[in-house]
């Protein structure tokens, strides 16, 4: 069974077609890469898998379990973790905070609990603060863990987001450009991470890039979205030599 | 007929409920802030349309302009005390709100500490009311509802056709990058307050024309509030057609269960409205892309 | 003598320290390319020039000219800027977007057909709402806006930014021509090998201060750009 | 000990009742000048402290509890508004000092439980009797029908509207149509709109001078032809203020402007102030110089004052014969005055009691 | 009792629904114009428990604080699911609905006249304590998840249910803790002045209280317990000024707002930690200035 399956989804705005069937399959420690040409759709696939649309027709699985018309915060909590094309992150809160944000929904106190000084809650959120403490250090940021986050550079953000998205312990990670605004020193860094938190956290990852050094050298499978539709499907390789691909996409000459 | 008498009551009380909406929301429009000190300024340039005009005797149209003057030279004065400051440094919502209101105070204030807590009386700008048919209009109402009209549509083309209208709307989105469009930002806003302010001394002086000329009077600006809400925060036409609506809901209700309840029947039509049509009547609804 | 002149310019937010002395200049109808690492300080140089951000300490100077204060002043003279993150007036339409672009002019006919004529998708798109354009989409539109108001200068921040392969080499092309028009660009980009060879200067920041300064070519195969910015 | 007597006056200085306080609060300084210019009290004279309420009850508390803690007052002369003297009257029973007031709602005075507040007390007569002497006179007149509107958010309509209506019933009266608004409401034509349809003799209109103005206006406005009976507010100024002729609007007051002495004091007060003085100026008047009488008999011992404020009997003041009733602690019989208007000039009908 | 005693009585019922109002707008950003009408349920409805039907205080006051929170709950519904400006206009038309509510019923609320016969009960110490206790939970529930939770939601809905925040949820329990206090605020208050009447509580209470918050800083709880102390004192001092005092208290607030816009104490709180952490300093905690 695949950790995500969707399929043949379709979503349109007012005459814009942004999704025409789409599906997908992705296993544990999988990374799919999904491009194609801006307004092809790819944002709008991940809007409609983590709930911010309800899609207009097909069906989403997560983990065998259907999550095609719940709620945005409950699909997060089966395990769906994202970040934004354009860094969302929460003002007046700190880098840390930030991150913790993403673990309260599944810190085991109440309301009875924020009110009242119990000592679950101080164990709660000391393990809440690990477990962010973690994941900022993976991404690189435990240094700054009481910046304020509109204080940082473009950069920076995005790797909080990343944090941040890493701390909803998903099962799903949908990264949506997430090397938008770096280096290619740092494209590199950031290839390893997502290398490496494959590896380390076993998750499904799609990937929505133009950068191709980044989607070309990480994904096992590549989807080529154009005006909604899938146009290829494929290892890096087979996408790269795709005429198709290569005339809507990539263009003539190398990247 | 009853009937018929009890839409022509709602539609006057909606006109100047119009009238009070159109300022208001301008400014929400422009720079998404309910700006709570609407009515104060209403009651300061009504009263100051009462002392510089109508007590000299002069007629109505003076009193309008000295109060439509008025209203805009304070408004911009409590911009720039007001909301200058907070407006370059981007601030979030609740400045805007707790400035808002201070200046309310303020004017208000001002108000009680020259004319004392009396009321005024506009002297008779209108003959009789016409009957027709049985039906009573009064003629201050049918010129309320002009105004109104006349106002709205004025407005309505003013930002949406022209180059200083497309300005305002993109200083109400983002001010920065309007001003990296060659756009005087702080101009931009000192106009739409320049217009908020005049409507806001037109609205004053009708209130006070039908109502009589207190310092509170500006508290009817809650019937404005309400009325953008119906119509659509921050929509023009949303907050003519909100206030319409409103004030027919008003004389209907009332007509017919009385005055006592009607402001617990109004609150809950407003609830039904927004569990039921969030946006408002015209609000346009983007959905917001992540 | 330069048309644009950053001369020891230093800039704070609070406690944080944006850029350090910095020091640059440009001639007429060139292309300045600036690269450096996140939180180098490019974007804060960007928003120095064109007025967002208040200077510390030094200047920018304008054809030998003090540039005014106020950034809708200095839009006037004829230095545009392109920001970051795209910035489009979310709620107006396309075609709104651009006539705001070209707020200076009565006169703009001719400029949105020459925009529209470049970013076709626009044309299509004309009255969509530019918040619910795409990333790629916004990036065009930010641009063409940029352009509407007939810079002599455009500062264009990372604007090949989230755009797909295709049309990056068509920004670098655009951005070419636009150059061979006559106007001078400053080029802030995270894709420096892109940046330094379509360039004429460049200039490396770090930390907020310059570190290296040339011409694209000799940047290109420097060894320390190299290894720190080009990842070969 | 000291060589003065503080007084407190707690007064709608500020607020949409002002100009009602700031009426009293003249007639109050007036006296308490004139007391002070002939010696005082005892040789002691009297220091006049005014306490602004803002016509709001928790500035109207904090202003209270100043006067009787940190001021040390002798004896209060109260307020005039009923919501404002309900919200002291509870405060007042934890010491002595006395209010002496003009709020007309019984229960300003009188407890729930029947028994009155030990320090509160009304010197004008009761709301139920000034609706009583408004309903007798009317029915006397030849009015049979009646409509009411009052305003339910106000304690002063709501205290007159009811016994209006028990009278005219019980006295053969009808009471075609009744109805209420509240404060926020500023456009009555819709509720007017039924009271003229029903055709009636005359509409009883309890309520603050603005209101009253709006509602007359716009009745007028809906072509009603027939008589408005209102309480003390039609008073003038109102004929000033309402901008038109007045003809049919019935009112009552405390004084009757054609008294030789209310003339001189008129007379005497727009000379030296240039207030046109109204009922308020002479009530504040009358409360001081009783106050005066009795710190004079008894001193300023806060129980003595209550029990000689309890005794008055016939003080013959400029609004009446004063008697206090000292199981409600608010006068007994006191008469009042009957007006109508004729263009905008008032016009004397006949002194009238509810007894 | 004396003025000093009766003035500090009062300021600590209004740091009580001060803090209320604290954690809607200062922790989560919505303001509410009804504030008052909630404090009204809680005052109401405890003082006609114990006047009309004798019930005993203890069951009384948190009837009152039950009913406000009941009633909340369904102002509160359709409001948590709409964009923030809304609440504050949604609430404005609730108070105005409760105050004709409470003049119609004249029978049960004493209408117009308000409600008299509330015996005393609330002393300043009872004040004190209540008003340390809410500022106790509430400072526990600010450092909490759902303080978090409520900042996150401030700054970013959308963001903040992608990271599986229930969004409507926090909304939610922030207005009815909100509502609660100033309910028990209100209880507080009848017990005190031993009468209420409608007027009391109309919409420029509750801006009074919003303004507080920002006053003594939006993110600051201490903060705002601080500005209740001097906004609240502030007209009983300048009380000789009569007139003046309204526009004084709006200049200074403008003042603030224009040259000191963080508020009295920014986000920062007066802690003993932070205090100490001052004093070892020598010097003040710096705020980072504002930017462009
Ligand atoms: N809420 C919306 N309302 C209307 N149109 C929308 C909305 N969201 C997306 N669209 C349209 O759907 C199309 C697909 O948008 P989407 O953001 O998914 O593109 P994308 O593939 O992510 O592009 P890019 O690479 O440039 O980010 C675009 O043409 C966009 O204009
Ligand atoms: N508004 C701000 N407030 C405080 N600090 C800021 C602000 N904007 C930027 N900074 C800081 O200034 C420094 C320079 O930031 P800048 O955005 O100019 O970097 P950049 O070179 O554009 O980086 P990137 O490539 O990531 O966009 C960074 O350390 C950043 O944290
Ligand atoms: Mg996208
Ligand atoms: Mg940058």
């Amino acid at each position: 069974m695949a950790l995500l399956k969707v399929e043949h989804i379709y979503k349109s705005f007012g005459g814009v077609k942004a999704i025409q069937d789409f599906s997908i399959e992705a296993n544990r420690g999988e990374i799919h890469g999904i491009i194609g040409p801006n307004g092809a759709g790819k944002t709008t696939i991940f809007n409609v898998i983590s709930g911010i649309y309800p899609a207009d027709e097909g069906k989403v699985l997560l983990d065998g379990k259907d999550i095609t018309r719940m709620e945005q915060h409950l699909i997060s909590r089966e395990g769906m973790g994202r970040t934004f094309q354009n860094i969302r992150l929460f003002k007046g809160l700190s880098v840390l905070d930030n991150t913790m944000c993403a673990f309260d929904p599944r810190s085991r106190y109440g309301v009875p609990g924020s009110l009242l000084p119990l000592p679950k809650r101080y164990a709660e959120e000391k393990r809440g603060r690990e477990i962010c403490m973690g994941y900022l250090k993976m991404v690189g940021l435990e240094s700054y863990a009481q910046e304020k986050p509109e204080n940082m550079s473009y950069g920076y953000r995005r790797r909080l987001e990343i944090a941040r998205a890493l701390t909803c312990e998903p099962k799903v990670l949908l990264l949506d450009e997430p090397a938008a605004g770096l280096n290619p020193v740092e494209v590199g860094e950031l290839t390893e991470l997502i290398l490496r938190l494959s590896r380390e956290l076993g998750f499904a990852i799609l990937l929505i890039e133009h950068r191709l050094e980044l989607v070309m050298n990480i994904s096992q499978i590549i989807h080529v979205q154009n005006f909604g539709k899938t146009i290829a499907s494929g290892t890096p390789g087979q996408v790269r030599s795709d005429p198709g691909v290569i005339e809507a996409y990539l263009g003539k000459e190398e990247c | 007929m009853q009937i018929l008498q009890y839409v022509i009551n709602g539609i006057a009380l909606g006109s100047v409920y119009a009238l009070i909406s159109t300022g208001f929301s301008l400014i929400f429009n422009v720079l998404k802030f309910s700006n709570f000190s609407h009515g104060a300024l209403m009651t300061f340039s009504a009263f100051t349309g009462y002392f510089v005009a109508a007590a000299n005797g002069w007629g109505l149209v003076p009193t309008i302009l000295a109060a439509a003057a008025t209203g805009s030279l304070v408004a911009l004065a409590g911009e720039f005390v007001a909301f200058r400051r907070i407006l370059i440094r981007n601030t979030s919502p609740i400045y805007f709100f707790v400035s808002s209101i201070t200046l309310g105070t303020l004017f208000e204030g001002i108000v009680v500490l020259q004319v004392g807590a009396n009321f005024y009386n506009y002297p008779r700008f209108f003959g009789k009311p016409l009957k027709l048919a049985g039906l009573v209009i009064s003629q201050s109402d049918i010129i309320i509802f002009c105004i109104s009209a006349f106002v709205l549509v004025v407005l309505a083309l003013v930002i949406q056709k022209t180059r200083l209208g497309r300005a305002l709307r993109s200083v109400s989105f983002d001010r920065d990058t309007a001003s990296l469009m060659g756009i005087d930002v702080t101009r931009s806003i000192q106009f739409a307050f320049i217009i908020s302010g005049a409507l806001a001394g037109l609205a004053g002086v009708f209130l006070g024309i039908n109502y009589t000329l207190y310092p509170t009077l500006g508290s009817l600006v809650v019937k404005g509030f309400i009325a953008s809400v119906i119509g659509g925060l921050g929509s023009l036409p949303g907050a003519v057609i909100g206030a319409m609506l409103l004030g027919i809901v008003e004389t209907t209700l009332i007509s017919t269960i009385g005055s006592g309840y009607a402001p617990v029947f109004t609150f809950l039509i407003m609830l039904v409205f927004l569990l039921v049509r969030p946006r408002g009547i015209a609000g346009s609804n983007i959905q917001e892309k992540a | 003598m330069a048309m644009l002149e950053v001369k020891d310019l230093c800039v704070s937010y609070g406690h944080v320290v944006a850029l350090k002395h910095v020091s640059i200049e440009a001639d007429e109808g060139e292309i300045y390319s600036i690269i450096g690492s996140n939180g180098a300080g490019k974007t804060s140089l960007l928003r120095t020039i064109s007025g967002l951000v208040k200077a510390d300490g030094g200047y920018v100077e304008f054809m030998g000219d003090r540039l005014p204060a106020k950034p809708h002043q200095i839009v006037r003279k004829g230095i545009v800027h392109v920001p970051e993150g795209r910035r489009t007036f979310s709620g107006l339409s396309i075609q709104d977007n651009l006539l705001v672009g070209g707020y200076l002019y009565k006169d703009l006919e001719e400029d949105l057909e020459a925009q529209y004529r470049r970013f076709p998708i626009l044309r299509e798109r004309k009255h969509q709402f530019a918040g619910t354009l795409s990333g790629g989409e916004q990036q065009m539109l930010a641009i063409a806006r940029g352009l509407m108001s007939r810079p002599r200068i455009m500062l264009l921040d990372e604007p090949s930014l989230g755009l797909a392969p295709l049309i990056v080499n068509q920004i670098f092309d655009l951005i070419r021509e636009i150059r061979d028009s006559g106007i001078t660009i400053f080029l802030v980009e995270q894709n420096a090998r892109k940046a330094l060879s379509i360039c004429d200067k460049a200039c490396v920041l770090e930390n907020g201060m310059v570190t290296v300064c040339g011409n694209g070519k000799e940047l290109l195969c420097s060894d320390v750009v190299k290894k720190a910015y080009l990842g070969a | 000990e000291g060589e003065t007597i503080n007084v407190g006056c707690l007064q709608d200085i500020s607020g949409p009742t002002s100009s009602l306080g700031n009426m009293a609060t003249a007639g109050v300084q007036w006296a308490v000048d004139e007391i002070n210019a002939a010696g005082g009290v005892n040789g002691k004279m009297i220091n006049l402290i005014v306490y602004d309420t803002k016509a709001d009850v928790t500035e109207a508390i904090n202003a209270y509890t100043r006067a009787v803690t940190s001021d040390n007052v002798s004896a209060i002369v109260g307020p005039p508004i009923a919501n404002i003297a309900l919200a002291i009257a509870p405060e007042s029973e934890n010491n002595d000092v006395q209010i002496l007031g003009f709020a007309i709602d019984s229960k300003c005075q009188i407890k729930p439980d029947g028994t009155p507040y030990k320090n509160m007390f009304d010197f004008q007569p009761s709301a139920a009797q000034q609706a009583t002497i408004m309903a007798k006179y009317a029915l006397k007149n030849g009015f049979s029908k009646f409509g009411v509107i009052y305003n339910e958010g106000n304690a002063y309509s709501v205290s007159l509207q009811a016994p209006f209506i028990d009278t005219v019933t019980a006295n053969g009266g009808e009471v075609a149509k009744v109805v209420t608004y509240t404060s926020n409401d500023k456009d009555f034509k819709t509720l007017l709109q039924p009271i003229v349809s029903a055709d009636v003799d005359a509409v009883f209109v309890p309520n603050y001078t603005q209101e009253l103005i709006l509602i007359a206006q716009q009745i007028r406005a809906l072509g009603y032809e027939g008589s408005l009976i209102c309480g003390l507010d039609a008073c003038p100024p109102f004929n000033t203020l309402f901008g038109e002729d007045c003809d049919g609007i019935y009112f009552i007051n405390n004084i009757d402007g054609t008294e030789a002495n209310v003339q001189a004091m008129l007379a005497a007060v727009k000379e030296k102030t240039g207030i046109d003085a109204t009922n308020k100026f002479f009530l504040g008047y009358d409360v001081a110089n009783i106050l005066k009488g009795i710190f004079e008999t008894v001193g300023t011992n806060p129980v003595g004052v209550r029990n000689a404020a309890e005794q008055v009997t016939n003080y013959a003041g400029l609004t009446g014969n004063i008697t206090i009733d000292p199981a409600t602690h608010m006068p007994k019989g006191l008469e009042m005055v009957m007006f109508t208007y004729q263009g905008t000039t008032p016009v004397m009908l006949e002194r009238y009691s509810a007894e | 009792m004396t003025l000093y005693t009766h003035i500090l009585t009062q300021i600590l019922i209004s740091v009580v629904s001060v803090a209320g109002v604290f954690v809607l707008t200062g922790m989560t950003g919505m303001f509410s114009l009804g504030q008052a009408a909630f404090m009204a349920i809680g005052a109401y409805t405890s003082g006609i428990l114990v006047t009309k039907l004798s019930a005993p205080i203890y069951l009384a006051w948190p009837a009152g604080v039950v009913l406000a929170v009941a009633v909340g709950f369904i102002v509160g519904l359709p409001t948590v699911r709409l964009r923030r400006d809304y609440i504050s206009l949604v609430t404005l038309g609730f108070g105005e609905a409760i105050t004709a509510l409470l003049n119609r019923t004249t029978a049960l609320t004493g209408g117009a006249s308000g409600l008299t016969g509330i015996p005393k009960v609330t002393t300043l110490w009872s004040a004190l304590v209540s008003a340390v206790l809410v500022i106790t939970l509430i400072s526990l529930f600010k450092n909490s998840k759902y303080g978090r939770q409520c900042i996150a939601v401030r700054s970013d809905e959308l963001a903040a249910k992608s990271m599986g925040i229930n969004v409507p949820k926090v909304k939610m329990i922030a207005f009815l803790i909100s509502v609660a206090v100033t309910a028990y605020g209100g209880c507080l208050y009848a017990f005190y002045t031993a009468y209420v009447d409608p007027s009391l509580f109309g919409w420029k209470k509750s801006a009074e209280w919003v303004i507080m918050v920002f006053f003594g800083g939006v993110n600051s709880l201490t903060g705002s317990v601080l500005s209740t102390f001097v906004l609240s004192g502030l007209p009983e001092v300048l009380r000789f000024l009569q007139n003046y005092r309204a526009i004084i208290y709006a200049v200074l607030v403008l003042l603030i707002i224009n040259f000191k816009p963080a508020g009295l104490l920014g986000e920062w709180e007066l802690t003993p930690r932070n205090l100490r952490r001052i004093i070892a300093r020598g010097r003040r905690v710096q705020q980072p200035k504002g930017v462009n």
